[in-house]
């Protein structure tokens, strides 16, 4: 809680802003009453950056993706992405969002899943076959298109669900918690390949994880927010360079900003 | 998950009542120039149908959930009336529902006796033994992989027997009063009733089994505090289907030889007698005692599998 | 140009119906100018609801039937009668010990029902038996469409038809001698059965009137053949059964005691018939068929006029 | 339901694919086979124990005395059996299935085929008025609350009642032939399909639903490329169970169209005559005909979910 | 590979054995023909140990906890529990299983599943209640007796079924992935629990995870595996001290066990 007030909003980064929140509010109306899922979220997300959102279960990382990604509407409170209402970002296609789990079609191959986004926005046969094609190069998952999802392990369906997000050309990339079903091993390679990805396209990346060493290990940014009502207690500017490799968990850098989301996390628990 | 429909409920009712109430009026022009009779009618059906879309939109309730069906069915009951009214249905092709009604309550005695002899004796008494004695065999033959697979094929192929060709057997070989009309019953629950059970019994999770395993539990101990509750859900299932089978089996067997009451027996001699307005108060009897054996099944099932995802909330 | 009619029988293709059938497959329909549909019927189908619902033309009914449809408002007008006499009776197996109407009383009779009960209940209450059971009363039976309940003993006494049901208790292995039959001819309580009928206000129309008469006529020949050519007969019922069910020994026997019933009418009405028919179902004491007499407006000669003047 | 893949420690051995499958087939098969034995065991055992009362009958009204196996040679064999022995079904069966023509109206596949027409009319008719209603159900929530219960209410009046009302009503508007048995049939057949499309057309999770709103996806962009495929195989289980009620409709709708011809005639002609034999043929014929229908839809399920790659 | 080769089967610990293993193999047929789940598996289990098994997804993790359970037979090798054979083990209640996922019986109160085990080895009623009470407590359940496992957080039914394993005196707990599906912070919660429970108790714990720090964090030895077919690639002696505060986590010694660990790892995925 403390930490929230020492760190004020000042983002050090000079880019525009593509995702701002001012005092974003969310109330769930349920049989049971009310349920407070967002509380007065103040967030300025610059172009290019990699933002990870960590909190324990059911503190709003997942309901304030869904809001950024007009899935939800806020109760009051004011965000913009891209300048935009939500609901206008997403008609011009402003996102693509990988969801918790790699949520393929069964009844798609691989291929056409990745094309699925294409054929609903209306992109010719030939430019959704070159794109799919692309697309899946860059997941390593070449040679693939005409396999079913459930003959590809849950990693390479993940990649493939990442491909789906990436087919059109959307500035953002929301995901949601996209490798919580995975080992640690393919994780750490996926995380790897990932951070590539970003380098290279420049996207700006909005990440919910549990994991506090992938957050650190990601991030420009990491978001640390305690449970209901969601709200954000710590915003941390990572220092590590933006080239990471893998063994630079081992790093002293890297286990003080773990340290401190960590503690973060603990702050927002005693809250409780 | 219904929840994605309200868009639509919502489209009508805000400036979308105004199309509609737009669209309903040119309807019913072109009605006025087909047909003056139809008039009516369609007034009738898109003013209940605003109205139910109206109170859809609203927040569910008890209420609205009651409503909603209500005023469906009371629309049709109100067309049928019209229908007949209108165009001067003969009473003997199709009575008017205040027709039904009058006969409906003026035989309140008759109708009665029938519902006690088709209903009681012959579809409870039936469902009862049915369904206990395919509860049996099922978790008789839960021990024997071998059993199950001969039985089940077996048992779907007889289920597939249609009951105009056994219920005259059954008469036959049962005697005319409620007992054949029970062994009827009994016949046609009984497999799905099984098939139901069997599924139930095996459809626990294999993690649950292996727990019951690591306590060393005997067969009986795991069947009672394990497969048995488990099971629960599939056995109401197929309670619930039996309920409307065996109203159906009791009624349609009296069409093969019965004592002189009964609702299947009155039926058909109504018919013949085009006595229709009681053949429909005898088929509203019948379909409000299936719905309410349905409904107290279902409310059953509400208070065993309390536990089970479907039935929480 | 042929006039298009459609007759609906009573009950399934059988010798029953041997003259209408003759009279189509020998042309006689043809030769009227008529291009007649027949629509066999079955214990599911009651041909004044047919009629009523506009299925049929014509159609062929037992008078109580007819006549208590009438009381409920479908005026039904009997146009012609070939049967003259009834082919009703109620079986019983010796063994039981039923000697006579006095011995009913306890005991179990098997009745069919679907609008075909009336001449059993009017019966009954000329003997003054209740039928709701008990010492002093029958236990009724809804009969089913078979003589079983009377192989299997569930009944003491089941209803038959001369030409149908008695023989098949025969062929089923029971010995004449071991039955005993009570003809409702022979008890004085015998109604019309298998008359024609029509819808009243179809009357008024000169046309359909025409094309009834010329109906009637070559229905008339066709059962004239029928009780000439029994065989010949039997073997076109037989054509015309689509269930291939009916076996030709018990057709020919059918035609043959067909004759039996429609010997003594060419077709028109008898009004004495008729009004005994009336008597007997007003009389039924506290619960008659029907509760007035229709009068003549039941009834036409107009049509038999017409067909053989 | 959750069978484990293999028991542990039943293995194929060397014995490969082929030993493999073959198992495969005795091991559904020859459970099979033993109750079916057990069956006609029992069968003939009740033949001879409730036809023997018709035999003592007639033995003592012509004043003879019967000896035991006189008992079960005559029980086996008589004309109108209270319940025909299986080789006396069998004969009657061969007769009426392979001996006849099939265009002959003593063929029993003349006569199933009869009424197979009407079924799949039916179907037909159930199938799409059971999905368009499904479709209506889950897009609009006034139709959602009303339909579901008289939907309900609806199966339970018994068709063979009100059968004949439907007959003569149609045929006052002059429809008849095939299509009054057809409206029978699908009367029984949508219900079935009304409910398991409905579960099969609300099965996407909210994930799936949610990915095609961040696409911006109309609604019929949702109901063909997400709805529609994910309800196949709620389809094709309710399919399963629509064709068997509509082959019964077709059955019932034979009655009261005058039982001229269909399974259900012959089981009725059957009936007036006491012809026994006749019945049980037509029975087994009847559920020959449900099984294989079932069958085939099964098969389609199966070519249709692999083409759709639903099923491993 | 390499490492197992170095690490010699000798184990420091003077404690009797409770698990023995030698040369274990276990193959499964399947309909695509055998898969070869554990391989020549060798190791010795000193009573009171806490044995973490570590190793990427379908490496026989679980199956070798079965095959200690009884629940599968080992197609060839040895394995002894409490010197006896396992089935006869199972059969004199020698060990608590923890699955994982809390399995709990939804038909049944917490109560009354703690109790299930109690009710099947034929414990009078007062015991049964007694044992269920202190039970609960241990696990910070007290006061949810009556309440349906649906009706707690998934935390708090993956804690009511750990009660249920302890709930009879079963000198060995088997736990496959208890925490998997619990977010960071209930999870070092849970360890923390777990750990002071195995102290106070001294059971002997057979654990398997995914998580590298939490099978540090919780073990005196790791086994580490490599993929099919499942073999041993590395056997670690913690150095950590019995007494594990949560921040050891930050200590060199803790960031070399889990270096070591995650190399061992590596090794076994570059074998495949
Ligand atoms: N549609 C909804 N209706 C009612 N309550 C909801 C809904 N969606 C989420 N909630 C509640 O809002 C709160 C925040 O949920 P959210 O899914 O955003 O959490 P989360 O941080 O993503 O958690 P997790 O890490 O478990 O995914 C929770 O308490 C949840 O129960
Ligand atoms: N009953 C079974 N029949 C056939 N194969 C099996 C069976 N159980 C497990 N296997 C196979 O044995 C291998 C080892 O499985 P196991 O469940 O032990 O892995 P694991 O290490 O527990 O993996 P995870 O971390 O994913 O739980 C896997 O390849 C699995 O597919
Ligand atoms: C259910 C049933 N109802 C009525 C009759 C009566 N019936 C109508 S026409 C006719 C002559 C044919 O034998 C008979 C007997 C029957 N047999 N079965
Ligand atoms: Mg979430
Ligand atoms: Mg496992």
């Amino acid at each position: 809680m403390a930490l929230a007030q020492e760190k004020p909003q000042v983002s050090l980064a000079p880019q525009p802003s593509v995702v701002t929140a001012n005092g974003l509010d969310l109330t769930f109306q349920t049989a049971d009453g009310p349920v407070h899922a967002l509380k007065g979220v103040d967030l300025d997300i610059g172009k290019g950056e990699f933002v990870s959102f960590i909190g324990p279960s059911g503190c709003g990382k997942t309901t304030f993706l869904r809001v950024v990604a007009a899935l939800e509407e806020p109760t009051s409170g004011e965000i913009t992405v891209n300048g935009m209402s939500p609901e206008e970002a997403r008609k011009a296609r402003a996102y693509g969002y990988v969801f918790q789990a790699a949520g393929l079609y069964p009844w798609r191959t691989i291929g056409k899943n990745v094309k699925l986004p294409l054929e609903i926005m209306g992109y010719s046969r030939d430019e959704q076959e070159r794109r799919m094609r692309s697309v899946l190069e860059l997941v390593d998952l070449k040679g693939f298109e005409k396999k079913y999802p459930w003959q590809l392990s849950g990693g390479m369906q993940q990649r493939a669900s990442i491909a789906r997000a990436l087919a059109f050309d959307a500035d953002i990339l929301l995901m949601d918690e996209p490798f919580g079903a995975l080992d640690e091993i393919v994780r750490d390679h996926l995380n790897e390949q990932l951070l590539q990805l970003w380098a290279r396209t420049e996207k700006t990346c909005l990440f919910v994880t549990h994991s506090i060493p992938e957050a650190v290990y990601l991030s420009t940014k990491i978001v640390v927010m305690s449970p209901r009502p969601g709200r954000i207690t710590d915003v941390i500017d990572s220092p590590l360079p933006r080239e990471r490799p893998l063994d630079i968990r081992d790093s002293q850098a890297f286990i003080d900003v773990a340290h401190r989301v960590r503690e973060g996390l603990r702050a927002g628990m005693d809250d409780v | 998950m219904t929840d994605q429909a309200v868009p639509f409920a919502k489209g009508w009712l805000g400036p979308g009542s105004v199309k509609f109430f737009g669209a309903l009026a040119v309807v019913l022009v072109v009605a006025l120039v087909l047909s003056p009779g139809l008039l009516p009618l369609l007034a009738v059906w898109g003013f209940s149908w605003w109205l139910n879309a109206r109170i859809a939109a609203l927040p569910k309730s008890r209420a609205t959930k009651l409503a909603v069906p209500v005023i469906f069915g009371l629309t049709i009951l109100v067309l049928w009336q019209l229908v007949v009214r209108i165009y001067d249905v003969p009473g003997v092709i199709l009575p008017a529902p205040t027709d039904i009604w009058a006969r409906l309550t003026a035989e309140v005695p008759t109708l009665w006796e029938d519902f006690v002899q088709t209903f009681v004796k012959g579809a409870l008494s039936g469902y009862v033994m049915g369904c206990a004695a395919a509860f049996v065999t099922a978790v008789l033959i839960d021990r024997s992989p071998f059993l199950q697979k001969g039985l089940l094929p077996v048992g779907n192929f007889i289920a597939a027997l249609p009951i105009i060709g056994t219920a005259p057997i059954l008469v036959m070989w049962f005697g005319f009063d409620w007992e054949s009309k029970a062994a009827v019953v009994v016949v046609m629950v009984f497999f799905p009733m099984l098939v139901n059970t069997v599924a139930g019994l095996s459809a626990t999770e294999s993690m649950q089994r292996d727990l019951m395993k690591t306590y060393a539990a005997s067969y009986w101990q795991t069947l009672f505090r394990l497969r048995l509750p488990a099971a629960m859900p599939f056995v109401f299932n197929g309670l619930k289907i039996c309920t409307t089978l065996a109203l159906i089996g009791a009624i349609v067997a009296e069409f093969f030889g019965s004592p002189i009451k009964g609702m299947g027996f009155r039926i058909s001699t109504e018919v013949g007698r085009l006595g229709l307005d009681m053949v429909w108060a005898e088929i509203t009897v019948a379909a409000l005692a299936g719905s309410a054996f349905y409904g107290a099944v279902a409310v059953a099932e509400r208070a065993v599998t309390f536990w089970h995802p479907s039935q929480r909330k | 140009q042929e006039d298009e009619l459609t007759l609906q029988l009573k009950w399934v293709t059988q010798g029953q119906f041997a003259g209408y059938y003759v009279a189509k497959e020998k042309g006689f329909y043809e030769d009227a100018g008529l291009d007649v549909t027949i629509k066999p019927g079955g214990p599911d189908i009651a041909p004044t609801q047919v009629i009523a619902g506009g299925g049929a033309d014509v159609v062929v009914e037992w008078m109580p039937a007819a006549l208590a449809a009438r009381e409920r408002g479908l005026p039904l007008v009997n146009i012609a009668q070939p049967f003259k006499k009834s082919g009703m009776m109620l079986t019983c197996l010796k063994e039981t010990g039923v000697e006579g109407p006095e011995d009913f009383p306890g005991r179990t009779l098997g009745v069919w029902f679907f609008g075909n009960e009336y001449p059993f209940l009017s019966w009954m209450s000329h003997l003054e038996i209740p039928t709701e059971g008990g010492e002093e009363g029958v236990e009724v039976l809804k009969q089913g469409f078979n003589v079983d309940p009377l192989l299997q003993k569930q009944a003491d006494c089941i209803s038959t038809m001369t030409y149908n049901e008695y023989w098949q208790v025969i062929d089923a292995g029971i010995p004449e001698d071991q039955l005993i039959t009570f003809k409702y001819e022979d008890q004085g309580v015998a109604t019309l059965e298998d008359g024609l009928y029509v819808l009243e206000e179809r009357l008024e129309d000169p046309e359909f009137k025409d094309a009834l008469a010329r109906f009637v006529a070559a229905s008339m020949r066709g059962w004239e053949y029928a009780a000439e050519n029994p065989d010949e007969a039997a073997d076109i019922v037989l054509e015309y059964d689509e269930t291939g069910a009916q076996t030709e020994k018990h057709q020919q026997r059918m035609v043959r005691e067909i004759s039996k019933l429609t010997e003594g009418s060419n077709g028109t009405l008898d009004p004495a018939d008729f009004q005994r028919t009336v008597d007997t179902l007003l009389a039924g004491g506290s619960d008659p068929v029907i509760t007035e007499d229709p009068g003549d407006a039941a009834w036409t000669h107009e049509i038999t006029d017409m067909a053989f003047e | 339901m959750n069978i484990p893949l293999a028991a542990p420690g039943a293995g194929a051995g060397r014995s490969g694919r082929v030993g493999l499958w073959l198992r495969g087939v005795a091991d559904k098969a020859l459970p099979v086979l033993a109750v079916v034995a057990a069956i006609f065991v029992i069968w003939y055992a009740a033949a001879v124990w409730m036809n023997s009362q018709w035999t003592l009958d007639q033995a003592a009204r012509a004043g003879q005395e019967v000896t035991f196996s006189e008992i079960v040679a005559d029980t086996l064999t008589q004309d109108r059996p209270k319940l025909p022995a299986p080789h006396q079904v069998a004969v009657e069966l061969y007769d009426t299935v392979i001996d006849k023509e099939i265009t002959s109206r003593r063929s029993l596949v003349f006569h199933a085929w009869i009424t197979l027409s009407a079924t799949l009319l039916g179907f037909g008719f159930g199938t799409v008025l059971g999905i368009l209603l499904a479709v209506g159900i889950v897009h609009n929530r006034a139709m959602d609350m009303s339909v579901m219960p008289w939907a309900i209410a609806s199966q339970t009046i018994p068709i063979l009642a009100i059968a004949p009302m439907i007959i003569v009503v149609l045929n006052s508007v002059g429809v008849q032939g095939l299509v009054p048995k057809a409206i029978i049939s699908a009367y029984l057949s949508f219900f079935p399909v009304v409910v398991g499309m409905v579960s099969g057309l609300r099965s996407p999770q909210g994930m799936q639903m949610d990915l095609l709103r961040t696409y911006n996806a109309s609604t019929a962009e949702v109901f063909w490329k997400l709805r529609l495929p994910a309800s196949m195989p709620y389809l094709f289980a309710s399919l399963k169970v629509g064709i068997a009620a509509s082959l019964v409709g077709a059955i019932v709708g034979e009655l009261p169209t005058g039982a001229v011809r269909g399974l259900g005639a012959r089981l009725l002609s059957g009936s007036y005559y006491g012809q026994t034999v006749q019945i049980w043929s037509a029975l087994i014929m009847a559920a020959v005909c449900a099984a294989l229908l079932v069958g085939i839809v099964g098969a389609v399920q199966k070519i249709v979910l692999k083409r759709m790659g639903m099923s491993a």
